[in-house]
């Protein structure tokens, strides 16, 4: 099972403005395996986004750069690929699902044509063909009457009914990386929930990669294998989303976890926050730059950026916190209370 | 999807000068608009009237010097006392076979006078006794003194003696028309074809509306052997700067009036290169002066108005036709007004600062610049130059502010009409050629072509007495002496006698125009 | 674990100093701000520089060359139609005047004929449009109706009256440009108007108890003013446009005064004796035209919100 | 559908009426009268004009009279060309005006897009810049003068094309490009604009990540949706088109429609001015019309206002 | 008990023409007291938004009442009745961005309300309280001078709600303030609002889809579907026992940060039914109603 099909080493991708050179991503790298969904959490401006359309080579160029870094996708650098040569990746090997369903369709085109067109676009095959694909891809996403909705028009259908169209979409081609960028932020919480049961059904059966990516904590925890923590275009922790959830050790993750509210907090306490404001990527602080808003942040912290720790075979953190000589610094209370309950409750079911 | 009107048609002809064309004589030409009427009792302007004269033929028709001579008439009998004229017609036919009768001649004046008709020239008829009574509600049809005598023989009663009356007989609103054919087809005359019958030296052979006319050789005119063009075509071309590039590529053979006028932008071209015809012809371009206006109710201000201009300059630098100087308001084209009359100098700015000084004190202005006048125009450029020309020398000359006031054509008359104006462009043109039609309108001020709110007894006697002149020496001398009432109070500065412009193609012969500016296709050529 | 490497820090480094997160919350010092970034990105155009460059240029010469020159856009010199030379750059006309002096006197003419049509099309648009937009409905139909079937009226007519009824001149050119000029202002200020007032700070505004002279004064016209400006830019070409148009039917302004529409339609008739009658002003209108097209185009791009980020 | 078209028509309906009350006021008010000509002629005859063709009779008798020619379509006779029927004149000058208004707009709409989605593909680079300054050109030179140019030099000096006149296509080309360039410069730049902004929108992002080539993606989604404003500027484009090349008619000698809605009304040839008038605002208002119902039937998303099952 | 402030009776608002109306909210009841904050959830597009609106008077309400301590909020006022009302009533936006003229800086936002209401006597005073509002909201006072561009997501939404507090409201809408935030954001702005309910005793109208952050903050939820409100209660009723099957898959479909249970989480679908004119509310337990009829709302909650 555990092949891997994507490696992203040192990715650097910046974007010229007016106002200066914006490092968006700043040295990422990570890997993904065949059939896992990897979970990029981290606030807005993070890279997140950057990172994913990186990946398809979708960074509109200009204003963006690839400054540096190596994609490969079963072996092959992508980076140095042509448009054209592309395009025969795109859809077709990585597919990719935007965040608002609303948008991402062509108002003025009816939804089967938008499926047929990338089955037609990477298969060999016939246009009855194609359809019949379609109106199966429709069916396998929920929606009802396929042979019919397969006629209409975008607008004729709702935000969930788009965005499972949208995904269907994507897996016309049977890719075998599939890149979400926060598919369900547009959603109400109901229908997230269909989402992500959708997709998570889709993995099963086709065993597909997903890198799936959101700020939503609790999300994380549904779809997630592994995650990526990203602060300012860097990833501050990654490992399994039971080592983030269970045992997180960059204190960005910590506040992450110690600011979402829990059914059972008490609503007299305040919750825990990262105070401040997330940095200028223009000019990225030295050293560490999430140190200005860690309470727990070392002299070096502003002088040196830290390197990436390992903790286990599969979790690192980059934060100095974790070097030998500093001080040890135990979970925040609220963050090991909440995880402690969460863990207890487990216990108890497994009684 | 094309519809481009004369696709199939057959003069499209240029460039293919097979041996065929060499002998079927045709004549391309060009004018400004569409006919507004091919009726011969309603046309009003030279262009159609021009075509109508090529089509029909009257009881007389203008030979090369503008002299009449008969045409359907055969002979003619004049009474002692000038008053009745009989006419004999010659045997001729109409393009549908039947015979010219004298009917046809009673038939056509009287549709002119017809009240109902409302034709415009129907005054070219006031002529005839009883003719002004009729056409002006008072009077009845018959007693319109024009008789078909016979088949053959018309019997005309005048007014009063009118020397000129057959030189008249030639204009268009005098032409005949088919009775048969008119009277069953009250809109015989918007479209050529079966029912537009003639009975001149050409067919009226096609018309496409706002496109171009067709005119075909007449083969059973009486006098077909004098005819030479088997066909002329005439296209409809606006601006004169695109008829002029049309004849200098070749694809017309004749620019000038009646048709389409020699643009003023070209004349030095055509002058360098010594195709220009320049000829007098009795017209005259004036200023009116409005006698009730704020200034110009001043005579000597009037005066000086009309002798500070520098016509000789103006017309070399800016009309450029070799007009000639108007020092009267009669042209030198009329018979007896060749010689200047001496009532003022060219350009005398000595004469109009003494004229000027002179009204400023009878007007109580101390400065000229506190005098403002406007030069009224109606829309054109050739107008607006010599506007402009006049105002830089008034303005350096006599030191008094002048503006030009630029209107719209319909607007332009208007203001003319209410006297709403200082200084307004007018020119004026012989229909006959006679000394009276440049004079006429002045006689009172309610005159509808006086527009300058000038009277004068004396004035108003002697033309009286001229109508009743009938010898044309005597005349003259009459006509002389009111000229000179005028030109001593300036309800018009004139400024020049025009000449008629035009160029042709070198193979084309006989085209030029008669002194009143006529162009008759008749007498044209081609040679080879 | 212990197969990482560490390089040797000083121990004191691992001192714990906190977070400095009120640091965090300053804003970078240098600020691009709105009107600074837009003019970033203008100056960025080509083709925008170029046409504010020419419009610069034409400006100073209308206003100096006048002012300067030898000789006056009405004096007739006694040279006819002699082509362009080193003491008549441009040649000189029919009646003997300098053309350089009088495409320069026309620029004046036509300049103004043009900023001020715009002028006046920006207040009755804006009024109109802002008006319309706000009020909605019914009142917003009626009027966008009447608009409509104003540019349904024969312009031409419209214009004939209003030069009969004033003397022909400036004013009632300017009139005539602006009867249907403001049109398009209005529509374009109304669908500004639309989408602003439901924004959620127009709402806050209004909760505020702002009343509508507040919310058009702070908030509509502000935030329209692109668009406006934008609009003014090619509003004022085309009233040239126009002005050259009625020019050329002889509706102009009245000799002899020089506007380059009666200059470009003299000169059309002079085509094939004396070009440079119809040349000089007919480059001079096409490159104004041009150049505040170009600027307007330019304005447009540098504040289009779609192509920000 | 039914009720929303039904509501369009009642619309136009109204239009007209608004439309022929001011033109007739309009015409009333300039002075000037159909029969006025250098030469006056006796008023009696005037009188028994004025009769004739129903002048004589008071302002609402006139008023009515109007009326009821517009809705039966019958004009009468011209005043100024004897015995033509307004109708006829029409229907002359009309299917020739419509031929070379419909090539102009082949023309313009094509290049137009053509310059404009190259523009927007290649946003800010060389092909751009070129594609704008063509654009833009096209709409800086005024028609009289493009038209005079090129009828001198391709017509004229190097005997491409005839002069003037209209007796089949290849008479037709310079007039059509006459007309097309100003609207094909701005349909290139409506093009560019709304390209640009579909190439922003997520769906060509989608359209992109499915691996569809550049072109693929102009021709198979952008344009369509690109091409949703052109589809309104079509509306008045035709009408101005087909009626509004009055300038252009006259220099190539083209017998349209263009000279009688201007000729009339300097002729005051009243008849022939309502006659136009009328026919012109009818074509205007359905060309909206019908520009309004296509984009509903190219544009999925619009429902027609009224339009409810 | 503390005193009702807001009383809502029936409020109704339709949209577009009159014979096919839009119900964006479609009849609904209930109070807000003194001092509390009252959670209103549901789906988008059920008609959270237009319920704000309506009480603050943005829209002319359709049909209804809305009595604001004790006066008819949509009744005839004089504009001094309405500024004096504009004085007590405040709204929080969802879009940060949208929600900040650009146009403006950072301190001409706040004053706004100072312009409008002529509450400063001088420049110094108005700065004064400028500084004093942004230092209340975790900013300072050389912010005043920024666009609004420049600012983060978070510190814009501080903004406005430095704005909502200029006018010293005692109600204050605040409508989805933090759906548009990142987590860390959310719970600075939640924090804040908590923190000033405290300092100034305010009432909050806080409308959101996350349930388990208008759990953190309410007293109250509200939760709303199709124009109309199906449960009301104490938040800890609301989420321990719901009753009404929207709210339980609503509570089911919450994503919790705990991946051993989110692997074991089932969710409950909703199939909407029509209820039958003769639904009213039920009180289930202590203050918490539900919207039904007798039966159903009997086998609802049997099904418990
Ligand atoms: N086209 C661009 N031009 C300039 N800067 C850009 C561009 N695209 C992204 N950036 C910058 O790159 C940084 C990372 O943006 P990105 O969209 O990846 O964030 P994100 O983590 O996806 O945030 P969100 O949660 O808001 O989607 C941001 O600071 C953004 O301003
Ligand atoms: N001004 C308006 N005109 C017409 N319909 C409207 C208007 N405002 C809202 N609606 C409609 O009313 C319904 C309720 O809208 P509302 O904005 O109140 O929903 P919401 O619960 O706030 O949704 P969200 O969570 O997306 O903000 C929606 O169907 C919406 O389309
Ligand atoms: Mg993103
Ligand atoms: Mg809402």
């Amino acid at each position: 099972m555990s092949d891997t099909i994507l490696q992203v080493q040192d990715l650097r991708i910046n974007f010229k403005t007016y106002a200066g050179i914006v490092q968006a991503v700043r040295g990422v790298n990570f890997e993904l395996k065949a059939g896992e969904t990897l979970a990029i959490v981290g606030e807005s401006g993070s890279g997140k986004s950057v990172t994913s359309n990186a990946l398809m080579k979708l960074i509109p160029q200009p204003p963006g750069i690839y400054e540096s870094g190596k994609i490969l996708f079963n072996g092959r650098d992508l980076i140095p690929l042509s448009d054209k040569q592309m395009s025969k990746v795109r859809g077709n090997e990585i597919a990719m699902i935007f965040q608002d369903p609303m948008t991402s369709l062509n108002p003025t085109m009816r939804i089967g044509r938008q499926i047929t067109e990338v089955i037609l676009q990477h298969k060999k095959i016939s246009r009855s063909e194609a359809k019949k694909r379609a109106i199966e891809l429709l069916t396998q996403v929920g929606i009802p009457m396929p042979e019919k909705r397969y006629k209409q028009y975008p607008h004729e259908f709702s935000g969930g009914m788009r965005q499972r169209v949208v995904i269907a979409i994507a897996l016309a081609a049977d890719p075998k990386l599939l890149i979400a960028d926060e598919p369900t932020t547009a959603l109400d919480v109901t229908i997230q929930a269909q989402i992500l049961e959708l997709m998570k059904e889709i993995q099963k059966t086709s065993n597909t990669s997903i890198i799936f990516i959101t700020h939503d904590l609790g999300v994380v925890a549904n779809v997630a294998d592994r995650v990526a923590v990203m602060y300012a275009g860097q990833i501050v922790e990654y490992g399994t989303v039971n080592e983030i959830f269970y045992n997180p050790k960059h204190p960005y993750t910590w506040g992450l976890l110690g600011s979402m509210p829990d059914i059972d907090s008490n609503s007299d306490e305040l919750l825990r926050t990262i105070p401040g404001s997330p940095p200028d990527l223009i000019h990225p602080p030295k050293g560490d730059a999430f140190a200005a808003r860690n309470e727990f942040a070392l002299a070096i912290d502003y002088e040196k950026e830290p390197p990436m720790f390992q903790i286990s075979e599969t979790h690192f953190a980059k934060t100095w916190l974790l070097h030998p000589d500093a001080p040890k610094i135990p979970i925040p209370e609220a963050v090991s209370k909440r995880i402690e309950g969460y863990l207890a409750k487990e216990d108890q079911l497994n009684v | 999807a094309c519809n481009f009107g004369g696709e199939t048609s057959k003069d499209d002809d240029k460039g293919k000068d097979g041996g065929d064309k060499a002998k079927t004589k045709e004549l391309n030409l060009v004018i400004p608009s569409e006919p507004p009427s091919m009726n011969p009792q309603l046309v009003t302007d030279s262009t159609s009237g021009a075509l109508i004269t090529s089509v029909f033929e009257g009881l007389t028709r203008l030979n090369k010097e503008a002299k009449a001579e008969n045409a359907m008439a055969e002979d003619i009998k004049i009474s002692k006392n000038k008053l009745t004229y009989t006419f004999r017609l010659r045997d001729a036919k109409w393009t549908n076979g039947d015979p010219v009768v004298a009917g046809d001649f009673e038939y056509a004046w009287k549709f002119a006078l017809n009240p109902d008709n409302a034709s415009e020239y129907a005054t070219q008829l006031y002529y005839v006794k009883g003719g002004e009574a009729y056409n002006k509600g008072k009077g009845s049809a018959d007693d319109v003194a024009v008789k078909a005598v016979d088949e053959k023989t018309l019997e005309v009663t005048l007014e009063n003696p009118t020397p000129y009356f057959l030189e008249l007989t030639s204009f268009y609103t005098y032409m005949p028309v088919n009775q048969k054919v008119a009277e069953a087809n009250k809109d015989w005359s918007t479209e050529a074809g079966k029912d537009y019958v003639t009975n001149g030296p050409f067919t009226f052979d096609d018309w496409k509306h706002d496109t171009s006319v067709t005119l075909k050789k007449n083969a059973d005119y009486w006098d077909a052997a004098t005819v030479k063009l088997d066909q002329v075509n005439i296209s409809m071309v606006e601006k004169e700067a695109v008829a002029v590039q049309k004849f200098k590529a070749g694809e017309i053979d004749y620019l000038g009036p009646p048709y389409q006028n020699v643009a003023l932008d070209s004349i030095d071209e055509f002058k360098k290169n010594n195709t220009l015809n320049i000829m007098d012809v009795s017209s005259v371009y004036w200023y009116k002066l409005n006698t009730k206006g704020k200034f110009t109710k001043n005579a000597n201000i009037r005066k000086a108005l009309t002798l500070a201009m520098n016509r000789q300059d103006l017309i070399d630098n800016v009309t450029k036709g070799e007009q000639k100087p108007a020092l009267g308001m009669i042209p030198g084209a009329i018979a007896g007004f060749e010689e200047d009359r001496g009532y003022y100098k060219d350009n005398d700015m000595e004469g109009a600062k003494a004229a000027l000084e002179a009204g400023m004190k009878e007007l109580g202005i101390k400065n000229a610049s506190d005098i403002k006048i406007a030069i009224s125009m109606n829309t054109s450029e050739a107008h607006a130059a010599v506007a402009q020309f006049i105002q830089e020398g008034w303005h350096k000359n006599l030191g008094i502010n002048v503006t030009i006031d630029n209107a719209e054509w319909q607007v332009y008359l208007d203001k003319l009409s209410k006297l709403d104006y200082d200084v307004g462009r007018l020119g004026w043109n012989a229909d006959y050629r006679d000394p009276y039609t440049f004079l006429e309108m002045f006689s009172t001020a309610d005159n509808g072509n006086n527009d300058t709110g000038w009277e004068n007894a004396d004035y108003k006697a002697l033309m009286k007495k001229s109508v009743a002149e009938t010898d044309y020496e005597k005349r003259v001398d009459i006509l002389k002496e009111a000229e000179g009432i005028a030109m001593k109070e300036f309800p018009v500065a004139p400024i020049y006698y025009y000449t008629n412009l035009s160029v042709k193609k070198e193979s084309v012969k006989d085209m030029g125009p008669d002194p009143i500016a006529n162009v008759q296709l008749k007498w044209v050529d081609i040679t080879k | 674990m212990s197969q990482q490497q560490f390089e040797k820090i000083d121990k004191e480094m691992f001192e714990i100093v906190g977070g400095k997160h009120e640091e965090t919350e300053k804003l970078a010092d240098k600020s691009v701000s709105f009107w600074k970034e837009v003019f970033l990105r203008f100056s960025q155009n080509k083709l925008a520089i170029f046409g504010l460059i020419a419009l610069v240029i034409i400006i100073l010469m209308a206003t100096f060359v006048p002012m300067f020159s030898q000789f006056s856009y009405r004096e007739q010199l006694g040279l006819y139609n002699t082509p362009p030379s080193s003491t008549h750059w441009f040649g000189t006309d029919d009646l003997g005047r300098d053309v350089f002096v009088r495409v320069w006197a026309g620029a004046r003419i036509s300049l103004f004929i043009g900023i001020t049509a715009a002028v006046i099309d920006l207040i009755i648009g804006v009024l109109w449009g802002s008006i319309s937009g706000l009020a909605g409905g019914r009142v917003d139909n009626i009027m966008m109706r009447i608009a409509d079937v104003l540019t349904a009226v024969p312009y031409l007519l419209v214009v004939i009256v209003l030069l009969v009824v004033l003397q022909p001149g400036l004013v009632p050119m300017i009139i005539a440009l602006s009867i249907t000029g403001w049109i398009n202002m209005a529509r374009i200020v109304r669908g500004e108007v639309l989408s602003i007032k439901n924004q959620e700070y127009v709402l806050a505004a209004r909760t505020l108890g702002a009343n509508t002279k507040h919310l058009i004064i702070k908030h509509l016209i502000p935030n329209a003013l692109g668009a406006i400006l934008v609009t003014m830019t090619l509003t004022i070409p085309t009233a040239i446009f126009t002005e050259s148009f009625l020019s050329y039917l002889g509706l102009g302004v009245p000799a002899p005064t020089a506007s380059w529409g009666t200059m470009a339609s003299e000169g059309n008739n002079a085509i094939t004796n004396a070009p440079w009658r119809l040349f000089f002003p007919a480059i001079f209108i096409s490159l104004t035209i041009f150049a505040f097209n170009a600027v307007g185009d330019g304005l447009r791009d540098a504040l289009d919100p779609k192509l920000r980020k | 559908m039914i009720n929303y078209i039904v509501k369009r028509l009642m619309y136009i309906v109204l239009a007209l009426f608004v439309i022929i009350t001011a033109t007739f006021f309009l015409m009333r008010m300039a002075p000037g009268s159909p029969f006025a000509s250098e030469r006056n002629f006796p008023p009696q005859i005037e009188e028994r004009l004025n009769e004739k063709y129903g002048l004589d009779n008071p302002w609402y008798i006139q008023y009515k009279d109007y009326l009821i020619d517009s809705v039966t379509f019958d004009f009468g006779e011209s005043m100024k060309y004897k015995s033509r029927s307004t109708n006829d004149m029409i229907l002359e000058g009309f299917p020739i005006s419509l031929t070379l208004g419909i090539q102009a707009m082949l023309i313009a709409i094509g290049l137009g897009i053509l310059l404009g989605v190259i523009s927007a593909l290649y946003h800010n680079r060389f092909p751009d810049y070129l594609s704008t300054t063509i654009a833009v050109l096209g709409i800086s030179v005024p028609s009289f003068i493009l038209a005079g140019l090129m009828q001198y030099l391709l017509a004229y000096k190097l005997g491409l094309f005839p002069i003037s006149g209209w007796k089949g296509f290849i008479y037709s080309i310079l007039p059509a490009l006459a007309i097309a360039m100003s609207h094909m410069g701005f349909i290139a730049k409506l093009t560019r604009s709304s390209m640009l902004e579909q190439n922003n929108s997520d769906y060509v992002k989608m359209a992109r990540a499915k691996g569809i080539g550049k072109w693929t993606i102009v021709f198979r989604h952008t344009l369509r949706n690109a091409l949703l404003p052109v589809v309104t500027y079509l509306g008045p484009l035709t009408a101005g088109v087909v009626t509004g090349s009055f300038i252009v008619e006259q220099i190539f000698a083209i017998p349209g429609l263009g000279k009688h809605f201007v000729q009339s009304i300097t002729n005051r040839d009243y008849t022939v001015i309502m006659g136009t008038t009328v026919f012109y605002s009818i074509i205007l208002l359905f060309a909206v019309f019908i520009v309004d119902i296509l984009y509903g039937i190219i544009d999925p998303r619009i429902k027609l206002r009224g339009a409810k099952k | 008990m503390s005193k009702k402030l807001l009383e809502i009776k029936n409020l109704t608002q339709h949209f577009g023409s009159s014979n096919n109306p839009i119900k964006a909210v479609d009849g609904i009841s209930f109070d807000i007291y003194e001092g509390e904050t009252l959670g209103l959830v549901g789906e988008s597009g059920c008609g959270k938004s237009t319920t704000g609106r309506s009480i603050i008077r943005l829209y002319d309400i359709t049909g209804g009442e809305v009595i604001f301590d004790g006066k008819d909020v949509h009744g005839k006022k004089s504009a001094k009745e309405l500024k004096q009302f504009n004085r007590e009533m405040q709204m929080i936006f969802q879009d940060p961005y949208a929600s900040l003229n650009p146009r403006m800086t950072a301190g001409e936002i706040i004053s706004e309300s100072f312009d409008i209401h002529g509450l400063y006597k001088n420049k110094k005073e108005r700065r004064e309280k400028v500084a004093s509002l942004l230092e209340a909201v975790g900013l300072n006072k050389e912010h005043a001078n920024r666009y609004a561009h420049e600012f983060s997501g978070g510190q814009r939404q501080r903004i406005g709600i430095a704005r909502a507090l200029s006018l010293n409201p005692s109600f204050i809408i605040a409508d989805e303030p933090i759906s548009a935030l990142d987590v860390s954001i959310q719970a600075q702005v939640v924090n804040l609002l908590k923190q000033l309910q405290k300092e100034h005793n305010l009432t909050y109208l806080f409308i959101a889809h996350d349930l388990s952050m208008v759990k953190y903050i309410s007293d109250r939820i509200a939760v709303m579907y199709s124009g109309k409100i199906v449960e009301i209660g104490l938040a800890d009723d609301i989420y321990h026992s719901p009753v009404h099957p929207y709210t339980k898959s609503l509570l089911s479909a919450i994503p919790l940060p705990d991946p051993l249970s989110e692997s074991r989480r089932t969710r409950i679908p909703y199939v909407h039914e029509e209820v039958d004119e003769s639904a009213s509310f039920h009180e289930v337990s202590d203050k918490h109603f539900v919207y039904g009829t007798v039966a159903t709302v009997q086998k609802w909650k049997d099904t418990e």
